[in-house]
């Protein structure tokens, strides 16, 4: 068996960081194991070994292209940030969520028998989120999601803890109800707009957005004029179109994937009463394949702020750029969801947080698992990928900053990309 | 067996058979390599540096092709002939053309690029098929391999049985030993003898070349001990008396179940939290067991049932339910989910029940959709969640112990409760007036009805007893989760319990329970990872071509059941009888018929 | 007498075709009646109508005096009317006892919850259930005793398929006993042995029989009357002798080539 | 014979009366629907209209026309690849639930044929021939996989109970379908764009409809005109219908039965290759699962239209076609449900119900033989 050319390209990048770790020679292990919080325990790393931390994505089905970059991306974060006090880091396997609870769960057993392991990155599903992340808090450890947005997961920004919020969870990527928000204030305030229709999947995610949408935007004062769903598999959109067009709407905001999204803008045109709609989507639908379609023209799209272009991750150094660079050398393509960023800078977090909860003795790491947690909940100002990352006591960590786009060439999709028309950042 | 004809001349060969055996092979090996079996599954190891799942998902394909090229159909009045040197030619020869069609590959790759409509065109799976030795070395490689592998395969024809007996054996366990690292591990260590599976598997991470080769000839040289020590004991157990077979039917019964409940407490959390998962499918399917094995109505809306159990469980405890929220415990809450169970079982059953089968069938499946539609439906949200389900599902409160999804010890111990009512409501309406009313109905409904059974009542308690086992499942599922979403309940679902319940054998308790463990175990169910989870999408085209084939070469199932085996040894018993003159002329007057 | 069961303008319609056209026919308590015909006379359809596997376009069908039209076909096997079928179908996965057993269906009471909780009535019915059948089998001699009980039905050879058909039939205790070609595809010797049988069910089991057959010989012997049908309307009736005597019996089997056993 | 019973003296158990209760509701919700429905037509403001949903606002007479159009377009489709549901449960009597799979291998040689010809610009520069070249191709795809799951899965089981090569089809439905995602990727694959004049609308008949759809209504009419030929006017049709009547007479007749259920085989097969390519160039993206679904509704169909009637089978897919674009709008809605398009499916497989349990031969009658109607 040939070894893998990617593992020996990944191993170099490490041996190379290990070695500017050692000339740098810069020991910060300032806090010794007896000051260490071991409320929730301890991992004990003992010389030579690594430090174990899992990755839990969708990589398999329908929402692999959303967890394959976000896998791949805590790999390349790992390897970039280097060693932590001595120590390499290990992500083991790349688990799978399978997008749903019962997979979610079943993985994450398989995290939390492992008592070595000190935090999760992950998931790609608020669903499976939901199973996994009351093992893995009840464990001690840690999570970390890219792209969980549900709010159940966090709070409802209002100071209110969500269903199923635990606390050790935390989330690099944006909470639906801010771009709820902001889709909905961009409609109404920018474009006028006052009676929307919604228009979902049936995927937990398209719903809670469209469902924050159609809150926010009767909230600005506007109407919500249909709030329907279709079901994955369909291809004929005339019936549920007519159904939207009975209520004549100005707007549809429908946040939904491909392909249900292809034959909603090629089938919109023909509905009677929705000739002149303006069409919006958000992020599952921003990517190239979809903006190519000449039917989005003029099509706005809601979503985390991508434009990462010189951000730096104050961890590692490294900025977007030189990370998509990276990513299409070792892949060979560029990533398939904008959540990458996200992940990359979950990653860096977390381990940012062993750093600074552990204490070397003589090649032997402590870790605090209490420690890593207080770490997270106290994260402020952390310029990452993203943009800058700071921690509620729910674990919401994202830069929350959303962006509208607007499509104004279907053949030329990368300046169809920067054309940013609204911003939203929470005040 | 002693009247066989001479071997074959070496080059007597039947030339058409081993291109047509051999151009199977090849399209078969280009079809695994082109959905990227190869590629993808290399990364889990067999053997470590020799032998990767990938590579063992082309390379079983030649043996098989060159075991099959000299196997002959059975013709009566011809004598077949010995088999020697020339069937070991054969194979080797289907096995070479079968491993052109891999170096044609090489080439074809080598020169075109077709990526795009085939994504697994790529260089990656050139260099695994070359061993990145250049194209020159990949298209001899694939010829010698091939022939090579198809010499093997045809050898078990020319071996005593006996050794071909103890080579499959020992590669069958090398094989399964390693796909069995996680389960084998968590045992061993559980026992404390970690130290074991370190060297076995060198600690985590395959057999080694080393402990693969000693285990082969460990289980070799078992083999070829206990050769007919199986049999004997079969032979033993059939001369026993009736309440002597009782005895020991129970004494192995009594094993399984101290194993059973001892078990769990040697295994970690993943071990545990598999067998969970596969108890809960054992559940489904001991309940399909009724409704297709026994009763042979085909319900593709099976998983309808489950849903059922699982919302009712969540509804009815779940803090979260966004209807009502009485939050009652789990112990009353299984009476409720049992009449509603029933209840839908009534409901669904009885506009399908009067249908022929196969339209009962897409209607079912119908239905199955539309439980499925009406939970994630916007327009009863406001009862069951729609697409965000219903989350905060609290643990089980037995009283003397808690069943919660991050305990899976304890998860599998309610299965196991559930499975033994399951097991035991199979086994004793099997042999009672209903249960032989239900297999009247499978054999022959017409005259079942004309034998004075009532059969539209018979098939909708077939109906509700399976409702009942599914919803069980599904409650203990939404305990076990926490949460609930309408995506746990696609049709797949009940496809995959349905493969489980064929491969098991239809009507058979214990095969439909080792169908269960095998396949979920192994491949895991739908949205359940099992001890092979690098199979990922994979799954479904194993679950697809095993219910193919097990319908088209074996009909009743991997375990025959025990009537089955029992039969077949009366009908030894007539054949002597009948050879001796003792037994009445039945036989010919049977064999005479054409009408039967 | 009453007859016990009596068929009045009975007619079946396939597709505008006449299987049945304004049949009359009745049999009495204890009488062994045979029915012939040429092939195609509608003699089975006969008995699926009997039976109510196929309904009737017109006309009455009346067990004890009460008409059984339009019931379900296990309710009138209920009130008392067993049949075997010409192509004998048996349940061939089941084993020659449970095939026997389940045609106790209608006679027994327990339900499921009987056998989960194995209550003693359940108890004592299984085992009331297992003794008549083993009783009907032994109806038979040794042919389907012993170490036969525990085999499936498909081991069995043709005869004997037909012996445990007929015997299934007993086992739901009729009043009135339809056989359809009970010797057909048997060789002399076992058609005789099973001629005494039909004899016999009437003397010891108080069958009234009504049975189809090919076999001229069985229907001499053991019928009391004969009813000979065809293009779906009786042609004649009487004791064996008279009917084998009539023109319009001789002219039906002579216009066409009289077939024997299937 | 499982159909009518004449039933004076017959004891009416409670499964009779549930089922007669179920059809008074499902007859009373629909009348109460439809009747909603018009009063919203008439004016939003009368009593009707508001009874269950106060929110009404009805559809204005091109939506209504849309609705139609679409339904009977999405029908037709349905339609062709019931033909082959239907001829192969005529002659076989058992459901090939893999035959929606053979429709999604035609889409999907579509798509690829048309792309190559896209990325050589012969799709845009001659359109009419590279049409030509897809459906060619799609229907040799299609019809070489109808024949080859004949030979390899189902004629080994051909005197099996019918369960049996209805399990063994729902197994070699999910390979083909998964083999596919193995070859072609999980993405959706999309047709290049079909030219203007061919897209655009047109106006027939005061409806306004989309060039796409014209042209799979009149293939499909074509396409089952075709089909009636060879069934009704052919010598192979005459064998097909006497081997659907009974394969040992026909076989004593010097029918080649093999030959002829091969034949039925390939023929389903083309009509399913050819609803492929329409499918593929009315919605463009086709996936791997792109078969499933539609497979279900169009046995769902011919079920609707009576299985074995060729003409059932068309007339049950378009029936199906409407019900399930119209019946959430005109029936559901006005009942007060919210987000009515969801349920379309659960529509669809309610109609299945609803018609079986009115006429539980479909709609115009099945034409099976005699021991397939036991």
């Amino acid at each position: 068996m040939k070894p893998s050319r990617r593992l020996l390209m990944l191993m170099s990048i490490l041996a190379a960081f290990t070695l500017i770790a050692a000339a740098c020679g810069n020991d910060n292990s300032s806090t010794s194991s007896s000051s260490l919080d071991s409320s929730l325990g301890l991992v004990t790393v003992k010389s030579g070994e690594d430090i174990q931390i899992r990755s839990l994505e969708a990589i398999t089905g329908d929402v692999a292209f959303l967890g394959i970059p976000n896998e791949r991306a805590t790999t390349m974060a790992i390897a970039d940030y280097g060693q932590i006090k001595g120590h390499s880091v290990s992500m083991g396997t790349g688990l799978d969520d399978l997008c749903s609870a019962d997979g979610g769960q079943a993985a994450a057993q398989t995290i939390v028998a492992d008592e070595n392991v000190v935090g999760v990155i992950g998931t790609s599903c608020s669903g499976a989120a939901t199973a996994a992340a009351p093992l893995v808090s009840e464990a001690g450890m840690v999570m970390i999601s890219g792209s969980n947005t549900s709010p159940a997961l966090t709070s409802d920004l209002k100071g209110n803890a969500g269903a199923n919020w635990v606390p050790g969870y935390y989330r690099t990527a944006h909470n639906d109800l801010f771009q709820g928000k902001a889709a909905a204030t961009f409609a109404y305030d920018k474009l006028g707009v006052r009676k929307a229709a919604a228009i979902h999947d049936g995927d937990p995610y398209t719903e809670g957005l469209a469902t924050a949408f159609k809150d926010a935007f009767e909230k600005l004062g506007g109407t919500i004029t249909t709030f329907v769903a279709v079901n994955k598999g369909d291809t004929d959109m005339v019936p549920v179109l007519t159904e939207v067009a009975s209520g004549s709407p100005d707007l549809i905001f429908f946040p939904i994937f491909e392909p249900e999204g292809d034959f909603i803008v090629q089938q919109v045109g023909g509905v009677a009463g929705l000739e002149k709609v303006t069409l919006m989507a958000a992020d599952g639908l921003l990517n190239d394949n979809f903006l190519a379609i000449p039917e989005t023209a003029g099509m706005y799209f809601s979503g985390p702020d991508t434009r990462y272009g010189d951000n730096t991750n104050q961890a590692t150094g490294k900025n977007a750029n030189e990370f998509l660079v990276a990513y299409k050398d070792a892949y060979g393509e560029v990533p398939s969801a904008p959540f990458w960023a996200h992940s990359y800078d979950a990653t860096t977090l977390l381990l940012e947080a062993i750093k600074n909860s552990s204490s070397d003795d003589n090649g032997t790491l402590t870790i605090s698992r209490a420690g890593v947690r207080s770490y997270l909940y106290g994260v402020k100002n952390f310029s990452g990928l993203i943009g800058t990352l700071s921690c509620d006591q729910f674990g919401d960590c994202g830069s929350q900053k959303i962006t509208v786009i607007q499509n104004t060439d279907p053949t030329d999709i990368a300046a169809s990309k920067a054309n940013v028309v609204f911003e939203f950042a929470p005040s | 067996m002693s009247d066989t004809a001479p071997p074959k001349d070496l080059f007597d060969q039947d030339w058409r058979r081993i291109v047509r055996l051999g151009a199977i092979t090849g399209l078969s090996l280009i079809f695994v390599a082109l959905i990227g079996m190869l590629v993808q599954l290399d990364t889990r190891l067999i053997i470590r540096r020799y032998l990767s799942l990938g590579y063992l998902t082309i390379i079983w394909i030649p043996v098989v092709a060159g075991y099959l090229v000299s196997k002959e159909v059975v013709l009566e009045g011809v004598t077949p002939n010995r088999k020697g040197p020339s069937d070991v030619l054969a194979g080797a020869l289907t096995g070479l053309v079968g491993g052109a069609g891999l170096s044609l590959l090489v080439v074809l790759i080598d020169n075109f690029d077709i990526r795009d409509p085939l994504i697994n065109w790529s260089p990656q799976l050139l260099d695994q098929l070359t061993f990145a030795k250049g194209i020159g070395f990949g298209v001899v490689i694939w010829l010698v391999i091939g022939a090579g592998l198809g010499l093997f395969g045809s050898l078990s024809h020319v071996v005593p049985p006996l050794a071909s007996r103890a080579v499959n054996t020992a590669l069958f366990t090398i094989v399964s030993v390693s796909i069995l690292e996680t389960a084998i591990t968590d045992l061993l260590q559980g026992f404390g003898l970690s130290f074991v599976t370190d060297v076995v598997y060198a600690k985590r991470g395959a057999l080694t070349l080393t402990s693969a080769l000693v285990l082969g000839a460990v289980v070799m040289a078992i083999t070829v001990a206990a050769s007919g020590r199986g049999r004997e004991l079969r032979v033993r157990y059939d001369a026993l008396d009736a309440p002597r077979r009782k005895t020991a039917n129970l004494g192995l019964w009594a094993a399984g179940v101290m194993v059973l409940l001892v078990l769990p407490l040697f295994l970690g959390k993943i071990m545990n939290e598999l067998l969970a998962n596969v108890g809960l499918f054992v559940l489904l399917a001991l309940g399909l067991n009724i409704v297709v094995g026994l009763a042979g109505i085909l319900d593709l809306g099976y998983v309808a049932f489950f849903a059922v159990g699982g919302y009712t469980t969540a509804v009815l405890t779940s803090p979260n339910s966004p209807w009502i929220s009485p939050q009652l415990p789990f112990v009353v809450v299984i009476f409720v989910v049992i009449i509603a169970a029933a209840f839908v079982g009534l409901a669904v059953g009885a506009p399908v029940i009067r249908m022929r089968g196969d339209y009962l069938a897409i209607v079912t499946l119908g239905f199955g959709e539309i439980v499925r539609l009406l939970f994630l439906s916007d327009w009863l949200s406001p009862y069951f969640g729609g697409a965000q389900g219903i989350t905060n599902i609290p643990p089980v409160d037995l009283g003397f112990a808690e069943v919660k999804g991050s305990d899976p010890r304890s998860v599998f111990y309610l299965v196991l409760f559930f499975c033994a009512i399951a097991i035991y409501v199979s086994w004793r309406l099997q042999s009672s007036r209903l249960g032989r009313a239900w297999m009247a109905i499978r054999e022959d409904e017409k005259v079942a009805e004309a034998m004075g059974i009532n059969t539209v009542t018979a098939k909708l308690a077939a109906f509700v007893v399976g409702a009942i086992l599914a919803s069980f499942s599904g409650a203990v599922f939404a305990a076990k989760v926490g949460s609930i979403f309408p995506s746990s309940f696609l049709i797949l679902v009940s496809i995959i319990i349905l493969v489980v319940v064929i491969v098991g054998g239809m009507g058979n308790i214990i095969g439909v329970i080792v169908g269960a463990v095998v396949l979920i175990g192994v491949l895991g169910g739908p949205k359940q990872p099992g001890l092979l989870q690098e199979l990922g999408t994979y799954k479904l085209l194993i679950y697809g071509a095993l219910l193919v084939f097990m319908m088209l070469k074996r009909p009743e199932g991997l375990i025959p059941s025990a009537r089955r085996s029992h039969e077949l040894h009366q009908e030894e018993f007539l054949q002597d009888a009948w050879l001796r003159g003792e037994v009445d002329h039945d036989a010919e007057a049977g064999e005479g018929d054409a009408a039967t | 007498m009453s007859p016990v069961l009596s068929i009045h303008d009975l007619t079946i319609t396939f597709g505008g075709l006449d299987a049945l056209s304004k049949l009359n026919f009745h049999v009495d308590e204890g009488e062994i009646v045979g029915v012939i015909g040429p092939n195609g006379a509608g003699k089975t359809t006969f008995f699926n109508a009997i039976t109510n596997l196929v309904p009737p376009t017109s006309g009455d069908i009346r067990f004890a005096g009460e008409s059984i039209v339009g019931l379900d076909p296990y309710h009138v096997t209920e009130l008392g009317v067993a049949r075997t079928f010409q192509n004998v179908r048996l349940f061939p996965n089941m084993t020659i006892l449970e095939n026997v057993m389940v045609a106790q269906h209608c006679r027994t009471h327990q339900h499921a919850f009987g056998a989960l909780l194995q209550t003693k009535a359940f108890r004592r019915e299984e085992r009331e259930i297992r003794e008549r059948a083993i009783e009907v089998l032994s109806f038979f001699g040794t042919r389907l005793i012993g170490y036969r009980l525990d085999q499936p039905a498909f081991v069995l050879s043709y005869a004997n398929r037909r012996r445990l058909e007929i015997a299934r039939a007993m086992a739901t205790q009729p009043r009135v006993l339809l056989l359809d070609e009970p010797v057909a595809g048997m060789n002399p010797k076992e058609s005789a042995e099973l001629t005494a049988l039909i004899g016999r069910l009437r003397s010891e089991w108080g069958f009234t029989i009504v049975m189809i057959e090919h076999d001229m010989g069985v229907v001499r012997d053991v019928s009391d009357r004969v009813v000979v049908l065809d293009h779906g309307e009786t042609i004649a009736q009487g004791s064996f002798d008279e009917v084998s005597n009539d023109p319009h019996v001789i002219e039906a089997y002579l216009g066409r080539p009289v077939e024997g056993a299937s | 014979m499982t159909a009518v019973r004449v039933g004076s003296a017959r004891r009416v158990s409670w499964v009779d009366r549930f089922l007669t209760g179920l059809r008074i509701v499902l007859i009373a919700l629909i009348a109460a629907g439809l009747v909603a429905f018009v009063a919203q037509q008439i004016s939003v403001d009368n009593p009707f209209a508001r009874w269950r949903n106060p929110d009404a606002t009805g559809l204005t007479g091109d939506q209504l026309k849309g609705l139609v159009v679409t339904g009977i377009a999405q029908g037709s489709m349905y339609g062709l690849i019931a033909l082959g549901y239907s001829m192969v449960y005529g002659v076989l009597g058992f459901i090939n639930f893999a035959h929606g799979e053979v429709f999604m291998l035609g889409a999907m040689s579509g798509f690829v044929a048309s792309n190559k010809l896209s990325a050589n610009g012969y799709w845009e520069s001659n359109f009419f021939g590279s049409f030509v070249i897809v459906v060619v191709i799609a229907i040799l795809v299609s019809t070489a996989a109808a024949v080859i799951m004949e030979r390899v899965a189902y004629r080994p089981l051909r005197d099996s109970p019918r369960l049996i090569p209805l399990i063994t089809s729902i197994g070699v439905s999910f390979f083909i379908q998964n083999a596919v995602l193995g070859l072609l990727g999980p993405n959706s694959h999309s047709y290049p764009q079909l030219p203007e004049w061919l897209a655009k609308s047109r106006s027939i008949l005061t409806f306004e409809i989309p060039g796409t759809k014209v042209m799979v209504m009149v293939v499909a009419a074509l396409s089952m005109a075709v089909l009636w030929w060879v069934v009704e006017r052919t010598k192979t049709g005459k064998a097909m219908r006497a081997v659907a009547e009974d394969k040992e007479i026909a076989a004593l007749m010097g029918i080649n039965v093999d030959r002829t259920i091969v034949l039925t085989f390939a023929i389903g097969g083309a009509m399913a290759g050819i609803g492929g390519i329409l499918w593929g160039l009315s919605f463009r993206s086709v996936t791997h699962l792109t078969g499933f679904l539609p497979g279900i509704k169009a046995f769902t169909a011919a079920v609707v239209g009576g299985v074995g009637n060729l003409g059932g089978a068309m007339a049950g897919g378009v029936s199906l076609g409407a019900a399930e674009s119209l019946g959430p709008q005109l029936i559901l809605e006005p009942l007060g449900v919210s987000g009515v398009s969801q349920l379309r499916d659960a529509v669809a497989f309610t109609a299945l119900v609803v018609v079986l349990l009115f006429k539980p031969s479909g709609l115009f009658g099945e034409r099976l033989s005699e021991d397939d109607r036991t």
